[in-house]
């Protein structure tokens, strides 16, 4: 029964993520940039400014300059969360590709400075009062979305095992069009409702700041409007 | 009172990157070794039943008595309120952390199982001082972070009294650091070598004088860097004040050590052994510790540390110091090992084992490499702070 | 610590994933029975801190150039030469003592003392070096770190640090590359009720140089013998309280 | 707020802390408002004169016009995270503790009715994601709050996506002019532009007797006839300079300095009528066409008078459309000398020449100023000089310390690319605004009473004609004396040895050996060609 | 209900560890399944710190019943992929470091664990448990 539903549930939810997604990203990708708006300082050529953009997604550059504070957790909790999902991709690949099954350790740790960062993240969030102003509900609920979702995992992984064996096989099944069934574990079933959830909502949310900080132009631009004569393309006329 | 501005490093010199490249190079060479004798096993080293730590623990333990001997300079500052000081303590609390976590970096590569080191972090046992220590290490980094903030905070640094607080607190935690250290060799019983009080004492010493060593190395070299001068010439006479009482404080204690062992029938035994016959091991106390360590750098210092040369003196002295520092860890720890334990006191013993044998150790080129590493990991962590956060003075008027 | 809690949480485990009625009412039989019901009682229970294990060596019995105990020990538990005698793990070794004034001089077997206050037990970070509660003093290798300190504290060199990669290990005896190993009394056997192998080979031997039990039980061969004879303890002034004496030394 | 007081500083043994968080006051600059367009101001820039009916329905459909053709805006108002980390960072909050001046929370007032009209989740939950409908009090917020930004991007910098809350602001003021709700001070001022040619409203024959008066000042001061000439056919250089240049204190002791150093270069240069304003506030409002048809004015203006090179002077906006912009509004520039840049700053133009040791300059003529250096926000953050990174801040400050001995930065958090904003730019240097300007200044002067209080500076110079305005009326709220802020090209004026002045030949009579020399080690020449060539389009 | 694997089925998508001696395991399949590594880490702290043996999650007992034979009709070790853990181990990339130490081939010693196990009304009740669930 739980087969069949998550295997829909998987479905529907892969199908909007993808979908809500390309088309955020096409949207990005489409949009004239009609003037030269980096901030500078910035790097003078287009390796230069892709080597910021870089520095900006790896190691969080302006957010360093920014607050010590919120860079750290805010860091801590994307490394692990990027270390999470590459150790989830065990039950996505078979054979298992090496630095996939190295990395399987370290990500038990991640998993812990996850929900460790988010949860400060949170209290940061609740407890100042700037923050509380700027904060709408789905600020808090994404936080906690996130949190339920690494709690479910961390409690399979310490206190309640599911079926791993299982488990990988329904998804390599769902991808093979060949369905297996589910282990109905209600932390299993919980985290990969709550992981729908997630995929289901990532296109239309503040999300989209990962696929969409490689398109900020006050980053990614070179500043080189003196070298190269900058001309956008035509405004579409409304 | 003028409000003390800070740099951090910007435009680099080639002679930066060259000295980053090359503690990157070290560090690579020193996991590398590190993979090796993981994979091989500890047969690949010098190490053996007879010694069981050798110059990875040479290192580590000479990282680690510098690293809280590299907080003197802040605690001049923040605990006796020697005003001169100010502007160095917050590299000096970077450098405490730095050379630290160098030491520690080093001992945790050189377990047999490192794959464990979870296990180390999560598993206690409280009557170890060894546990213990894991605790001070941590509280250290921990301490001297929250002081470095303290300092460094925009708002909390308005006031002095946070920064007294935190640093008292951090000038007691160095103690208890460094008494630590000492302890893990005060406390072996059976080594006749090691077991002594004094131990403690001469470790605080010692640290005292090369924290100082790796703090002034540090500044003269960012003097370079930074194209002025970071030591004005009045600080500079007091750090080689300094040395000279640091120095001669490790003489003495090293002299009642021994001397006070000699004195016990029990101890003769080892102590004409390392101080007489022990062939390398002599020659790391006399040639090392007090000759290169101690003497030939006190010499230059009263000779010629002041005038024209005390910028020379000085930078000699500095690293003199911490050469005598590792001989002195190499002649504390691996001939400590090397004269036989005595299961049977004044009977003449032989076994299979090694009993009663005088132990031979040569270390091998990857746990030397591995050691190494430590310190250009604490260099190579130093100055990417320092390119990170505003660490250094920098002179108010340009 | 939560593994304590590991057998109920498999049963809870088991009870959430059976989704039948009838499972869930017989599972707790299932589980109770499978967690060896009826495996044989005296196996089952642990070490008991009434007893302390102990070992009297008499050196005028050990045999000159007799090394029976050391080759059973290393027979059983698999550690041998493997030709880097500086790293070669030794459980057990005989020493030879001569006093250089006198020329007189005996040899025996030294292995781990068992020490009460065992100094590799206060040091150890990990608490990987313990004390079982009838006094054997051993290992957990999985938790050891392979850091060596109790080998730098323990006054009779007893411990062995593995340098190399082993295979092939004995199934009883397992031992591993990067952790530190010492004597256990053969403490397998002594839960299954046997001696140790030691004492079993030195009698086999005919020399009988070797003497095991229960130092607490005073009615026990060994601690009749300690109260007859005078017995020492290696560098009995460290004040270990080793629980492995020696006569005639 | 009573923050701004900070004068009583003998009191306080603390330095004051230019960027010392406040609390919030919900609120507190819910009054600040510049006074609205009027319909004549409206319908000479092409918009309506008065809020038209369906200005809702409008609004929206302007919106989604701008978000469907700005790339930045699209992501700017999907992709912020609030982390909150911008927060802190507008000296508008710092000075005022007005939550609504939060960087992040200023957009948030667009954000939410892009949400509420543009995306499917502010449809489908609107109160979940903050997504509100577009009514008249949300307007009337966004008339407020939209202009308490000074478009500085002191926020971009610090945001971790690059979020600049111009970009937003200049939507918004777009939106709002397109409905009829216009912003007096910058609309009036862009109609005197197309009208007249220049922000003050200075007639052709005023600028030729204010051109002509300056000659005479400045002959009389050095004996040497330094010319500035206007509208010269087939001059090498056309400098294009803020009108204000043409008019106040230290403005115009700015304009000397160029004069000097145009002077002393041997190059043949010109003012031109039709294009005597630097200034483009068509950036401010957002309006593309607008700023195109100012920007335009220059070009024409440069082609009419047969130049070979545009110089900027000292404004800082105007070097941030001169330099990113003008190029792609009005280019391309075939018809110049491509050898240089275009367009140059006048800055660059005379460390060019510091550089080739081509002019000598007695720094003791500045003795009695200690000096720091105010980071114009455009030229900081949105624009360049020389060929390096951060040319913007070296190139002021080489100059600077060639032209003075006493030279002394602020707080490193508040300078470079940190730099806190005057306070009155973005089109905000009006006097209905003065609490707001006041307020907005505040952490500027506190980080300036730090250096004079602990290095006795005295005077500031600054590179913006916006910033001098604005600084000359604040600085004496602040305790400050209004001289206090000067041109870079007033302290080069001040030191430049013009070649056969009277100041010349004292000197050569005194003697040689103390003689000025150029600060910095001669450099080959650092204005290298710009690759004209390569001008490129983009499909 | 669907609660253990169609092993039946013999799907390509899932491993098929060799089932081990006797009818079934020291505990259900589907507890072994998810819990055994937990209940061998429990057992193995009890035997070595406090002497208990004889229990029946016992890492040689496992060792035992689940030798798989090679081609050679000996029993393989960890460094063959065929052996018994690694038939799922592989699959979701578990490492572990049980057999640098521990034989990972059974010895010729009788092990000491699963003697319990031959009880008929247990392996009724096992047998009712698996036939419930398929
Ligand atoms: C008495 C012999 C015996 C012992 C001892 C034993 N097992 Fe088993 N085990 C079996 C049998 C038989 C099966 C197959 C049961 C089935 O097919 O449902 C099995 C199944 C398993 C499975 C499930 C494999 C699958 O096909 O899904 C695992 C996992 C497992 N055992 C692990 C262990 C571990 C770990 C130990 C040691 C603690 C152990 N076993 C001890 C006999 C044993
Ligand atoms: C470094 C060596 C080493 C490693 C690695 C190791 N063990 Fe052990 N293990 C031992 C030793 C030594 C014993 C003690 C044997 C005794 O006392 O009879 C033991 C005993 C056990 C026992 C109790 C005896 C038995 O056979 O049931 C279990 C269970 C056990 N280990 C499980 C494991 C598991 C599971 C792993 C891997 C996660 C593991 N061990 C890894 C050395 C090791
Ligand atoms: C049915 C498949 C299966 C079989 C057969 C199996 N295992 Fe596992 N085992 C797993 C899975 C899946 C995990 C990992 C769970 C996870 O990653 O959270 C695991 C984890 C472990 C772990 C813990 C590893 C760690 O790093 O935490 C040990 C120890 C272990 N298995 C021992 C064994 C031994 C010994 C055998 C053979 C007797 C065995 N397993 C057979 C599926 C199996
Ligand atoms: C290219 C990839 C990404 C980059 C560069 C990136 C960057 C950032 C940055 C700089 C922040 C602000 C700092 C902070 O508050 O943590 C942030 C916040 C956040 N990110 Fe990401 N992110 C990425 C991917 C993701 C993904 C994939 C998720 C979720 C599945 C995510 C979830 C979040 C959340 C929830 C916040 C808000 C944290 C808060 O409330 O304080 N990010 N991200
Ligand atoms: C369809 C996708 C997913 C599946 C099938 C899945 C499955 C699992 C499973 C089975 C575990 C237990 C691991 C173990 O016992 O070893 C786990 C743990 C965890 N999961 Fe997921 N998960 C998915 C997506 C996610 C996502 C998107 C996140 C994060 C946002 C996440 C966060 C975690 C965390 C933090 C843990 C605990 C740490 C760990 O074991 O790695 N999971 N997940
Ligand atoms: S077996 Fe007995 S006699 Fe032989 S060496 Fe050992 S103790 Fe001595
Ligand atoms: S003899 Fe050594 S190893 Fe054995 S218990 Fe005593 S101190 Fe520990
Ligand atoms: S080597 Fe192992 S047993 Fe010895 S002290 Fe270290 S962790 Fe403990
Ligand atoms: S008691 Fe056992 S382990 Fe110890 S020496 Fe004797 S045989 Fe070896
Ligand atoms: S651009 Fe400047 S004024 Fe506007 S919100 Fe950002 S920091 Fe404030
Ligand atoms: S810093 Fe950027 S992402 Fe963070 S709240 Fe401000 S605008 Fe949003």
């Amino acid at each position: 029964m739980q087969t069949t539903l998550y295997a829909v549930m998987f479905y529907v939810a892969a199908a909007i993520f993808a979908g809500g997604l390309g088309l955020r990203v096409w949207q990005y990708a489409r949009t004239p940039v009609p003037l030269k708006i980096p901030t500078t300082p910035a790097p003078i050529t287009r390796a230069g400014a892709t080597f910021r953009v870089l520095r900006e997604v790896t190691v969080f550059e302006s957010l360093f300059k920014s607050n010590k504070w919120i860079w750290l957790f805010g860091w801590i909790f994307h490394i692990a969360l990027a270390l999470v999902l590459v150790r989830h991709l065990r039950y996505f690949t078979q054979p298992v590709w090496t630095p996939v099954a190295l990395a399987q350790p370290l990500g038990i740790y991640a998993g812990f400075a996850m929900v460790g960062a988010l949860f400060v993240l949170w209290v940061r969030r609740v407890a100042i009062s700037r923050m509380r102003y700027i904060s709408d509900a789905f600020d808090h609920l994404i936080l906690l979305l996130l949190l339920a979702i690494g709690a479910t995992g961390l409690g399979m992984t310490f206190i309640a095992p599911t079926d791993i064996v299982a488990l990988k096989g329904f998804f390599l099944g769902l991808m093979a069009f060949n369905w297996q069934p589910l282990p109905a574990d209600p932390l299993l079933l919980s985290h990969l409702a709550l992981v729908a959830l997630l995929m289901v909502v990532f296109p239309f949310t503040k999300l989209l700041h990962a696929p969409g900080v490689f398109f900020s132009p006050s980053r990614n631009q070179a500043d080189d409007a003196r070298e190269r004569r900058y001309a956008p393309r035509p405004l579409a006329k409304a | 009172m003028a409000k003390i501005a800070y740099q951090k490093l910007t435009d680099h010199s080639s002679f930066f990157w060259g000295l980053l490249g090359f503690h990157v190079l070290v560090i690579a060479a020193g996991l590398g070794a590190a993979l090796y004798m993981e994979h091989h096993g500890h047969v690949v080293t010098g190490m053996s039943n007879q010694i069981v730590w050798g110059a990875p623990h040479v290192f580590a333990v000479f990282l680690i008595v510098a690293a809280s001997g590299a907080l003197n300079v802040a605690s001049f500052s923040s605990v006796f309120n020697k005003l001169a000081y100010k502007p160095y303590a917050r590299l000096s609390g970077v450098l405490a952390i730095a050379l630290l976590m160098g030491g520690l970096a080093i001992l945790v590569l050189d377990l047999g199982r490192p794959d464990r080191l979870i296990v180390a972090m999560t598993t206690y046992n409280f009557r170890s001082i060894f546990a213990w220590n894991i605790y001070l290490y941590v509280g250290f980094i921990a301490v001297v972070g929250l002081y470095l903030y303290v300092m460094m905070d925009r708002r909390v640094s308005r006031s002095e009294t946070p920064t007294r607080i935190v640093g008292g607190f951090a000038f007691f935690w160095r103690f208890a650091l460094t008494t630590g250290t000492g302890s893990i060799f005060g406390f072996l019983i059976a080594r006749d070598a090691y077991s002594s009080a004094i131990m403690a004492v001469l470790f605080i010493a010692a640290s005292f004088l090369y924290g100082l060593a790796f703090t002034v190395l540090v500044l003269l070299t960012m003097s370079r860097e930074t194209r002025h001068e970071l030591i004005s010439e009045d600080m500079l006479g007091k750090f080689r004040g300094l040395f000279i009482l640091f120095a001669l404080a490790v003489l003495y204690i090293t002299a009642v050590f021994h001397l006070t062992k000699l004195y016990a029938p029990d101890y003769r035994e080892v102590e004409t052994f390392l101080l007489r016959d022990g062939g390398i091991y002599t020659l790391a106390f006399w040639g090392g510790q007090i000759g290169i360590g101690l003497l030939l750098p006190l010499a230059i210092l009263v000779l010629r540390g002041s005038g024209r040369h005390a910028w020379h003196a000085v930078a000699i002295a500095a690293p003199l110091f911490l050469i005598g520092g590792v001989a002195q860890m190499y002649f504390t720890i691996i001939g400590g090992q090397a004269y036989p334990l005595r299961l049977f006191p004044g009977m003449q013993v032989s076994s299979s084992f090694h009993d009663g044998a005088i132990a031979q150790y040569w270390p091998s080129l990857p746990e030397v490499l591995l050691g190494v590493s430590g310190v250009s990991l604490a260099m190579l962590l130093t100055g990417v702070a320092l390119k990170l956060l505003p660490f250094l003075p920098r002179q108010a008027s340009v | 610590m939560t593994e304590d809690k590991s057998v109920d949480e498999g049963r809870r485990g088991f009870l959430i994933s059976s989704v039948a009625v009838a499972t869930t009412f017989l599972a707790p039989g299932v589980t109770l029975y499978a967690l060896g019901g009826d495996a044989a009682a005296a196996e089952t229970a642990p070490a008991s801190a009434k007893v302390r294990w102990g070992l009297l060596i008499d050196a005028a019995k050990c045999g000159d150039g007799c090394s029976a105990c050391i080759d059973a020990c290393s027979r059983a538990h698999g550690w041998q030469s493997t030709g880097h005698p500086e790293t070669d793990p030794q459980w057990v070794r005989k020493i030879t003592a001569t006093d250089p004034k006198t020329g007189a001089g005996f040899s025996a077997p030294v292995m781990c003392q068992h020490c009460a206050n065992a100094p590799c037990v206060d040091v150890c970070p990990t608490g990987a070096s313990f004390k079982r509660a009838d006094g054997i003093v051993l290992v957990d290798r999985h938790i050891c770190i392979g850091c060596r300190y109790c080998m730098m504290a323990c006054p009779y060199k007893a411990r062995s640090f593995v340098h190399e990669p082993v295979a092939d290990q004995k199934p009883d005896a397992p031992r591993g590359k990067g952790t530190v190993e010492s004597c256990t009394l053969c403490a397998s056997r002594i839960d299954a009720g046997g001696v140790p192998h030691c004492v079993e080979a030195c009698k086999t031997k005919g020399h009988g140089a070797i003497v095991f039990g229960d130092l607490n039980d005073p009615s026990s061969d060994i601690a009749k013998r300690i109260a007859t004879y005078r017995s020492t303890r290696i560098r009995a002034d460290l004040g270990c309280d080793a629980a492995v004496y020696y006569t005639n030394i | 707020m009573e923050r701004i007081e900070t004068q009583d500083r003998d009191e306080s043994p603390l330095y004051p802390d230019p960027l010392e968080i406040p609390a919030l006051a919900y609120g507190a600059m819910a009054k600040s408002k510049p006074y609205p367009a009027s319909a004549a101001h409206q319908a000479a820039l092409g918009f309506p004169g008065e809020l038209v009916d369906n200005w809702q329905e409008k609004a929206v459909a302007k919106l989604g016009e701008l978000v469907a053709n700005n790339r930045a805006l699209r992501f700017y108002l999907d992709g912020c995270v609030r982390c909150g980390a911008c927060t802190d960072k507008c000296h508008y909050f710092l000075g005022t503790g007005d939550p609504n001046n939060m960087p992040v929370a200023r957009q948030n007032l667009m954000r939410k009715v892009y949400r509420r009209y543009f995306t499917l989740s502010g449809r489908i939950a609107p109160s979940l994601v903050g997504a509100e409908d577009l009514t008249r009090e949300v307007l009337d917020e966004w008339y407020t709050y939209f202009h308490q930004c000074s478009q500085c991007r002191r926020c971009s910098v610090y945001c971790p996506f690059g979020i600049d809350t111009a970009e937003i602001s200049m939507a918004a003021r777009e939106i709002m002019d397109h409905i009829g709700m216009g912003q007096k001070y910058c609309n009036e001022i862009i109609g005197k532009v197309f009208k007249i040619g220049n922000n003050l409203g200075l007639p052709p024959k005023a600028l030729k007797a204010t051109l002509a008066g300056l000659e005479e000042e400045i002959e009389e001061e050095t004996g040497v006839p330094v010319r500035l000439p206007l509208d010269e056919e087939g001059a090498d250089i056309l400098l294009v300079t803020p009108s204000a240049d043409f008019f106040a204190s230290p403005h115009m002791e700015g304009l000397i300095g160029y004069a000097k150093v145009l002077h002393e270069s041997g190059v043949s240069w010109t003012f031109s009528s039709h294009a005597s304003e630097a200034a483009n506030f068509g950036m401010f409002i957002g309006s593309r066409e607008n700023m195109q048809k100012v920007a335009q004015r220059i070009a024409d203006a440069a082609r009419d008078l047969k130049v070979k090179r545009i110089v900027f002077g000292e404004c800082g906006h105007a070097w941030r459309v001169g330099y990113n912009f003008l190029d792609t509004l009005a280019g391309p520039f075939d018809f110049l000398d491509r050898r240089y840049p275009v367009p140059q700053h006048i800055c660059e133009f005379t460390y060019d020449l510091i550089q080739q040791g081509k002019l000598r300059l007695d720094k003791s003529k500045n003795d009695h100023i200690r000096l720091t250096f105010h980071d114009s926000c455009n030229v900081a953050r949105a624009s360049r000089m020389g060929d390096m990174p951060g040319g913007q801040f070296e190139i002021p400050r080489a100059i600077l310390r060639a032209c003075c001995n006493h030279y002394y930065d602020m707080d490193p958090d508040t300078i470079r690319e940190a730099t806190l904003c005057c306070g009155g730019g973005g089109g905000l240097l009006t006097d209905e605004l003065m609490d707001l300007r006041t307020k907005g200044a505040s952490p500027r002067m506190k980080a300036l009473r730090e250096v004079a209080d602990e290095h006795g500076v005295t005077h500031m110079a600054a590179i913006c004609a916006i910033c001098k305005a604005q600084f000359s009326k604040v600085l004496p709220k602040f305790g400050f004396d209004m001289e206090a802020i000067v041109s870079v090209h007033q302290m080069v004026s001040n030191a430049i040895v013009l070649t056969g002045s009277k100041q010349d030949e004292e000197a050569n009579e005194a003697d040689e050996q103390a003689g000025p020399v150029p600060a910095v080690a001669a450099q080959a020449e650092t204005a290298e060609p710009a690759q004209a060539a390569n001008a490129q389009e983009e499909a | 209900s669907q609660i253990t694997l169609a092993v039946g089925e013999e799907s390509k998508l899932v491993p098929h560890p060799p089932k081990g001696r006797g009818e079934h395991c020291v505990a259900a399949t589907d507890i072994m399944r998810r819990n055994h590594m937990k209940l061998m880490k429990h057992q193995r702290d009890e035997t070595v710190r406090e002497g208990v043996r004889g229990k029946a999650f016992s890492l040689t007992g496992c060792v035992d019943c689940h030798a798989v034979k090679g081609s050679d009709g000996q029993p393989v070790s960890y460094a063959d992929s065929r052996h018994f853990c690694r038939s799922c181990h592989d699959y979701a990339a578990v490492s572990i470091d049980c057999f640098q130490c521990h034989a990972s081939r059974p010895g010729s010693e009788k092990p000491h664990a699963a003697q319990g196990i031959g009880s008929t009304a247990l392996a009724a009740v096992a047998a009712y448990f698996q036939g419930g669930s398929q």
